[in-house]
């Protein structure tokens, strides 16, 4: 075949041609996917006989479930009336008659719209740290939103959550002084202790004046009424938001030349890591009152909620570190070069970088955060699972079971879940945009 | 002094069980009702003359001392039993008794044992945290039978293991059995055994230290059980406050003779107030626990010491 | 050219110490640790005189003080005679129990789980990532409630073997006995017992082992020694592989020496298969697994094997898909690729993330209170807590347990990544 | 490019093309979805040709490379390698294999395993060579491509060129009868790019049969024996390298050739 | 080794060197652990000077640059920068680092701010320039770098070339007296190099004082006064360009030269 000359020239191109039909429908699809090899079909069929054993034991119990009654004798004799047999209907008349307080515990039920309205300021608040696109004057809204929404919780006198937001307008303005003044070593002193000195001593008679002169305030509503996953909710969402600055804070802690700060940061972040969260919480519940001031004594929720602050602050820490090691070493000289000063490079330059970097991390940290609120049933607290024990322990419901258990764990997966694919589509953005 | 405390904050905090129902629980509007809850929202009226300045602290068998001793409640109110470690080693002070109990043992009729002493080798269910246990190890090496131990965290929890037949055998207080066994589908099919096997004087508890306050909790429950004994009852109390009559304990105990509610530092109808907000000790037992309840428990041991119980109040004198 | 070759020591100007950069970090360190001097003594002075106001005091007396509760389950000689600290012990051998057995289905399972996600199987891989989704979104608490439940409520109870028409009957030809209290299997017993008695089985404990358990140790230790000759016998395949490039075939000779010798001890000891039967209201004889353990465990497992499940795929996702051509084109098997390009390569990518997830079981284990499993956090840091009032010293102790343990768990892990690591580069 | 061509030209009577036929590919189709990549291709390739394929981006050259180790299905046509038809058969595909060779772009070395392990791995578990035996072969292509002293090194620690050098040796170890190559320069710098030229020129020397995806026009030059140009999944034209060059027919390969040369 | 002269090249009549000293180094040592990078380094550079330094990697050019500004610090010796001494002293470092401008081979321009805020955010948050005044100043420096219309844009939508101009820019907005230079062109492609280097020609012939490291010797013929050739951390030869590069006096530069030219 040498000899034959090895020109070639193509002289009219094919067109696109449809592939044979062996390679396109659902035909090859089933093969490729289901049955391309024994071992696969073995698969395919096992799968298949799990999911129909899955679906034919619960499937008619879920389907032949009773909506109204108001009862589980009622229910068990709607049952029986139906004639099925004994345990194929479930009896989600639980849920109908006690949603709410799966949902909202024993807030005042006319108060409802509070925790609602408060839920939808938290978005509103968060939605400029999640979307850069929105102007930022929405900051605004980001930095009154933790004070409005703590107010229309608890509600009371307006002037509290006023006179604690006073703090840190003191903070900021001593800082702010001082470091024009004098040194910023010595206006970040300055910036921690006044605010500290003002709240402990200034800011509750403050409150209080206010209140006696102008005595505008909503309906006071206790911790203790607060339960469900509006419970889960506050206490993941406060601790998130709180734990944040101070899991910043450790995060710079630990990656500090200086070796007293770095240890102390280290110490505390793998002390609060290394021990489970349900120990911390029965800490809270039994010792934070030996550390505090003989006679102090606060709110149980507000217990749980800086105790879960503090655990997650260790966990933010180790998220943001990971942000702060992937910026390169580059952005720390060019503002130093530029004669920043550590808190401005900070606050200019490394920390907006790192955070973005992070909040793919810091949602996955509230997910887990927020199934772990489920631990402070242990505590006597009234989370979704202690609401359920609550209900089962009434006349009315007592020994039902699984409908609730499947109520509050569809709630948590629908919650979870889509946070979860939230993170996912944060990552990949990420990823995009760091190429 | 606690008394100011609670004077202060506007409303008593009361320690409560999670939910056991007839004793403690939430309504579907959140509303605790109950036993335990009432002898709580008595000493509230005795206070501040209204029954709802209460808040009803939820605790769990572990929980409950350490919130006692903290100071975050006032008064735990929560079938707890007096024991003596509790009193002198935890630093308790019992105020009184309000129901006599006794543990016992719930099982299935099915098993076909009679007494406790055939359960040898049966699986128990029994509640952490609480003197059932230690009152169940006792009685098994006394009798010297073997048990194999079902730890529960609360009672929901050790009704459906019961009932699911993951243990034989349920044991806590007598009341508590009887309450749960109310609730069963078929109470029928299960029995109460007739061994009581320790003494269970549940009653509410304070702080040691602060006499002012446990005389409060311990008289304000006296009141209560000295007006079933004379006749006290929540319908006729201000027909009685209004109109003395010639018995004088009856005038002293409702403050229309005597001095007893400024020894006290209370109102003088403290105890009218106390009485009027959930009736008196007999009208709290039979519509919370009362053999007219679902619960359906008998006097029994509790029953006046007139009529051969236990319940017995010093003189208010 | 300058012979200068030392760093000149740095002289001491006491006058700078706010602006020179050397002297202003010791300020600031100074005065952080004062000011955690500072919170320390402040929250040790509080303790104190919260402890006086009490009437308490702190000493960790009461461990030795007789504890008066039983416990069910017990890896150690136990009754309620002992002392708090005994059983602080059996609960502390309970978690480091259910931990251990947990890591091991969990890593089985999210290797399984992850491989299986993989899969080019619609179906199959559909309904791992069903598993996975469901685990991860749901709290694990509902998990070992929901398992816990189902474990009691759909296995059928003792008393249902009962009696002539029993509506239920043990499987294996009467040796295994699932009931909702736990499974019965058998276990072996001695007729020819060297110690002369009869030996208990090893699960109910090693006290029973080391007391009665001459047998067991002669059996253990001839299965050792099964253990070492199979290895010689692989090396010595690897070497005449190495040798002519042919593998000889060495299973039978290997299983031959993991029975044989085994077989013959057991044989000489008089073994005997001990079944569990029923008698009064439960099964005597024989192993109980108890509920409480199956369920923590099968939660623990399952919950922590979904993230481990996406760990496993991630990090064989991480190896490029050119590696698995470039073995095909070298013309590796499949089945081999796997062994010998993508998994020594994803293991780098997979063991920092499984350390923490088995960190995370660990500490997850203290859940056990939801179903009665009694670790260390229902016994010492539960009833005992409870019944002496000693909340600080009972919990000190269980926080300082568990921080204890993660370390040593984190840092042996972190030292064998550290080997692996390096050997790479 | 014509630079390039004097510096390292090839002495070609030395090798030798024999009337054997290595590769034969009839009417091959291939689709990716309903995509058709590769459209009746038609390719016979002797044993000790050397055939650089080029065409531009997304035109089917990896594809088609790809096809015949069977790394891609076809799904019309026969491939045809020494004789054996590529088929479903997975015994096939395994002989297919160990007879063909193939380097990356991006090398594909094993960063797990060092130099002289990458280069061992298939002998010892493919062909079940002794691992000295193994050993001893790919020093011996160790030393062919010049880097013999980096053979306890891991990839990591190699430079570009050396690793796509580490490459070719670890295919050379299964002794195979043809190569494949998949833009194997394209990954590297400059200087790193005559290196591997170099390795490869010396491979056509010895005769081995080459299929090369690359845009080198200088190596094409040097050594083919024929450069076949590809557009839209399809062999637009195939000619002996001058011809090619100096002369092309088709309107595509001037214009493509134009940009190639431009740059 | 060559006595160095400190004589100014005189041949660049428009850019005047004034007698005002704007650096002065002396005796300066530095070490990274143990290991001695800079050994006793003497240099004085002129107000308006352009120094150009040179040699191979790893000589320590870029710790020399870097301790002008205290992006590292020194252990031995004196830097005096316009006049303040740099020591451990913050508000010394401060008023250096204002006084000094850096650009480096990688850029380093804040990816999270456009271009614009890249420039004023080291004039508002250290000057505490009112916004727009530093604003004004930005557009003027980013007209003289030629980029004013991509004011808005973030510095990844740039190429490399635009990005190292605005680094330039973002330095000259803190209207230094000095600027630094490390390496600005080698991470660009040879097209963009032209256009950083015309622009810091342009600075050059506004008699800014520059220290820069860079191979570019085409650069270095064309504006420097002083090329300085450094290789283990010392200071080997120093000359102006034409003598530098045609008659090299040491044998280490002429080695070096070599090289570089070659290449
Ligand atoms: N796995 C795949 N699935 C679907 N389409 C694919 C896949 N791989 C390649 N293609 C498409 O097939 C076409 C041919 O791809 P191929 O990689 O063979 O091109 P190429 O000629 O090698 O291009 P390049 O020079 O960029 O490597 C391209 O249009 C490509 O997008
Ligand atoms: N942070 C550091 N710690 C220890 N040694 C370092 C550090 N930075 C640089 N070195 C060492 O100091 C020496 C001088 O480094 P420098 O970066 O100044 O060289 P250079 O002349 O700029 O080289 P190049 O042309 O490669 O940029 C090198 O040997 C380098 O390895
Ligand atoms: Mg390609
Ligand atoms: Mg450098």
């Amino acid at each position: 075949m040498s000899d034959t000359p090895i020109t070639y020239v193509r002289d009219t191109m094919l067109p696109q041609q449809a592939p044979p039909t062996s390679e396109v429908g659902p035909v090859r699809w089933a093969r490729e996917n289901l049955f391309s090899s024994p071992m696969n079909a073995i698969l395919t069929i096992l799968s298949l006989y799990i999911v129909y054993t899955v679906i034919s034991h619960v499937g008619p119990w879920l389907i032949n479930g009773i909506w109204d009654a108001d009862s589980l004798s009622e229910c068990r004799e709607i049952i029986a009336a139906k004639g099925d047999g004994h345990h194929s209907a479930a009896c989600f008349g639980v849920i109908t008659a006690r949603w709410h307080q799966l949902v909202f515990g024993y807030y005042p039920s006319e108060l409802y719209w509070r925790p609602v309205l408060a839920l939808l300021v938290f978005f509103v608040g968060i939605a400029p740290v999640l979307f850069p696109s929105l102007p930022r004057k929405l900051f605004i809204v980001s930095m009154v939103a933790p004070f409005l929404c703590f107010w229309l919780l608890w509600g009371g006198s307006i002037w509290l959550p006023i006179s604690i937001a006073l703090g840190f307008g003191v903070g900021v303005v001593a800082f702010k002084l001082l470091s024009v003044s004098v040194s910023s070593l010595v206006a970040i002193i300055g910036a921690i202790l006044l605010p500290l000195i003002y709240w402990l001593y200034l800011s509750g008679p403050l409150a209080a004046g206010l209140a006696s002169i102008v005595p505008l305030g909503i309906e006071f509503v206790p911790s203790r009424s607060f339960g469900g996953f509006m419970l889960s909710i506050v206490i993941g969402l406060s601790a998130i938001v709180i734990s944040l600055p101070l899991g910043i804070l450790l995060a710079l802690g630990r990656q500090s030349d200086l070796f007293i700060i770095k240890t102390c940061a280290v110490v505390f972040i793998e002390v609060i890591r290394g021990v489970p969260l349900i120990v911390w919480l029965f800490t809270a519940q039994l010792l934070l009152n030996y550390f505090l001031p003989p006679g102090s004594n606060f709110d149980l929720t507000l217990r749980v909620i800086i105790m879960v602050t503090l655990f997650a602050s260790a966990y933010i820490a180790e998220v943001v570190r990971g942000g702060l090691a992937a910026l390169p070493k580059g952005q720390y000289e060019g503002g130093d070069s530029l004669g920043l000063n550590y808190w401005q490079s900070m606050q200019l330059i490394i920390l907006p970088q790192a955070l973005k970097i992070s909040i793919p991390g810091i949602v996955n940290t509230f997910i887990g955060l927020f199934k772990d609120t489920t631990l402070v049933v242990f505590i006597g607290l009234f989370d979704p699972l202690g609401i359920a024990s609550a209900i089962r322990a009434t006349t009315e419901w007592n020994g039902i079971y699984w409908e609730l258990f499947l109520f509050i764990g569809i709630m948590f997966f629908i919650s979870c879940f889509s946070m979860g694919r939230y993170s996912l589509y944060l990552e990949k953005k990420l990823q995009r945009e760091h190429r | 002094a606690t008394l100011d405390d609670v004077k202060a904050r506007g409303s008593l905090n009361c320690g409560v069980t999670t939910g056991l129902v007839g004793f403690a629980a939430p309504d579907a509007e959140g509303v605790w009702e109950g036993f335990d809850v009432g002898v709580c929202r008595a000493v509230a009226a005795a206070i501040f003359g209204d029954p709802t300045a209460v808040e009803f602290v939820p605790t769990t068998g572990q929980t409950r001392f350490t919130a006692l001793a903290s100071g975050e409640i006032d008064l735990l109110a929560r079938n707890t039993t007096w024991t003596m470690s509790r009193d002198v080693d935890l630093k308790f002070e019992f105020v009184g008794v309000n129901y006599y109990d006794g543990q016992g043992f719930l099982v299935p009729k099915a098993l076909g044992v009679t007494s406790a002493k055939e359960l040898d080798g049966a699986t128990v269910c029994i509640q952490t945290g609480t003197t059932t246990e230690l009152n169940l190890a006792d009685f098994f090496r006394v009798n010297d039978i073997s048990y194999e131990p079902v730890p529960i965290e609360t009672n929901a929890e050790g009704q459906q293991q019961y009932l699911a037949g993951a243990c034989d055998v349920y044991t806590t207080d007598a009341s508590g059995l009887a309450a749960t066994r109310a609730t069963f589908e078929n109470p029928a099919d299960h029995v109460l055994l007739p061994e009581i096997i320790s003494k269970e004087p549940l009653g509410p508890l304070v702080r040691h230290g602060d006499n002012e306050w446990g005389d409060i909790a311990r008289w304000t429950l006296n009141a209560l059980i000295t007006a079933e004994e004379l006749g006290v009852t929540s319908e006729n109390i201000e027909e009685l406050a209004a109109t003395p009559g010639n018995n004088p304990e009856v005038n002293r105990l409702l403050g229309t003779e005597g001095e007893l509610g400024a020894q006290l530092g209370l109102d003088a109808d403290w105890a009218k107030n106390a009485i009027a907000a959930g009736g008196n000790y007999g009208e709290l037992f039979d519509n919370n626990i009362g053999e007219n309840t679902s619960i359906g428990l008998a006097r029994g041991l509790n029953a006046q010491w007139t009529d051969g119980g236990l319940i017995y109040s010093p003189p208010f004198r | 050219m300058s012979t200068l070759t030392d760093p000149p020591k740095p002289g001491f100007r006491l006058s700078q110490l706010i602006y020179d950069t050397r002297y202003r970090s010791i300020t600031i360190q100074v005065i952080a640790l004062a000011l955690i001097v500072a919170a320390f003594w402040w929250l040790g002075n509080n303790t104190v005189n919260n402890l006086n106001a009490l009437g308490k005091d702190f000493n960790f007396g009461f461990l030795n003080s007789a504890a008066g509760y039983d416990i069910n389950q017990k890896l150690i000689e136990y009754n309620n005679q002992m002392s708090h600290g005994r059983a602080a012990l059996v609960g502390i051998l309970n978690t480091l129990l259910v931990a251990f057995l947990g890591c091991i289905a969990a890593l089985i399972i999210g290797v399984f789980v992850g491989v299986l996600r993989l899969s080019k199987n619609w179906v199959v891989s559909k309904l791992m990532a069903v598993y996975v989704e469901g685990f991860r979104n749901v709290p694990l608490l509902i998990w070992i409630l929901l398992i816990g439940a189902v474990m009691s409520e759909s296995m059928p109870q003792p008393r249902e073997f009962r009696g002539e028409n029993a509506t239920q009957s043990m499987y294996f030809s009467d040796n295994v006995a699932v009931t909702n209290r736990g499974i019965w299997i058998p276990r072996i017993g001695f007729t020819n017992s060297v110690s002369g008695e009869e030996a208990v089985a090893p699960v109910e404990g090693a006290a029973a082992v080391a007391s009665g358990g001459l047998d067991w140790l002669l059996v253990l230790g001839t299965l050792g020694l099964s253990l070492f000759a199979m290895r010689l016998v692989r090396q010595r395949a690897d070497r005449i592989q190495q040798a002519t490039g042919e593998r000889p075939t060495t299973w039978y000779q290997r299983l031959g020496l993991l029975i044989i010798p085994v077989g013959i001890v057991l044989f000489l000891l008089g073994a005997t298969i001990v079944s569990p039967y029923l008698k009064g209201f439960n099964f005597t004889e024989g192993i109980h697994l108890r509920n409480s353990l199956i369920a923590l465990w099968f939660a623990l497992s399952l919950y922590t094997g979904a993230f481990i499940a996406e760990i496993v795929r991630a990090g064989i996702l991480a190896v490029s898909k050119g590696q698995s051509e470039a073995a095909a084109a070298l013309g590796i098997q499949p089945s081999r690729t796997m062994n010998l390009v993508i998994l020594p390569q994803a293991m780098r990518v997979i063991i920092p993330p499984l350390i923490s997830q088995f960190l995370n079981l660990t500490k997850n284990s203290s859940l056990a209170i939801a179903v009665g499993y009694m670790d260390v956090r229902a016994t010492l840091g539960g009833i005992t807590i409870n019944q002496t009032g000693r909340e600080l010293e009972g919990m000190l102790l269980m926080g300082a347990f568990y921080l204890a343990l993660s370390l040593v768990i984190s840092g042996g892990m972190n030292y064998y990544n550290r080997s692996t690591q390096l050997a790479e580069r | 490019m014509v630079e390039l061509t004097q510096e390292r030209a090839v002495d070609r009577s030395q090798m030798q093309v024999s009337d054997e036929v290595a590769i034969e590919i009839r009417n091959m189709n291939k689709w990716y979805g309903t995509f058709h990549v590769l459209r009746d291709i038609n390719l016979t390739v002797q044993r000790g040709e050397r055939i650089v394929i080029c065409g531009p981006s997304g035109s089917g050259k990896s594809t088609l490379i790809r096809c015949i180790n069977r790394l891609e299905e076809h799904q019309a046509g026969d491939i045809i390698v020494d004789g054996t038809e590529l088929s479903s058969d997975l015994k096939n595909i395994d002989k297919i294999r160990s007879e063909v060779g193939m380097c990356f772009q991006h090398f594909n070395l094993f960063p797990h395993l060092t130099i002289l392990e990458n280069c061992t791995l298939a002998p010892i578990w493919v062909r079940n060579t002794p691992k000295k035996e193994a050993e001893e072969i790919a020093m011996h292509f160790l030393e062919k491509v010049k880097i013999p002293d980096q053979a306890h090194k891991y990839p990591g620690m190699l430079s570009g060129g050396q690793q796509q050098r580490v490459a070719i040796a670890r295919s050379l170890c299964m002794k195979p009868r043809i190569m494949l190559f998949d833009e194997p320069t394209s990954a590297l710098d400059p200087e790193m790019i005559k290196e591997v030229l170099d390795t490869m020129i010396e491979l056509a020397e010895e005769g081995m049969t080459m299929l090369c995806v690359t845009h080198e026009m200088g190596f094409a030059q040097a050594v083919a024996n024929r450069v076949i140009f590809m557009d839209q999944g399809q062999i637009v034209e195939q000619n002996e390298p001058t011809e090619f060059f100096n002369n092309p027919q088709s309107e595509r390969t001037q214009l493509f050739l134009s940009q190639i040369i431009g740059h």
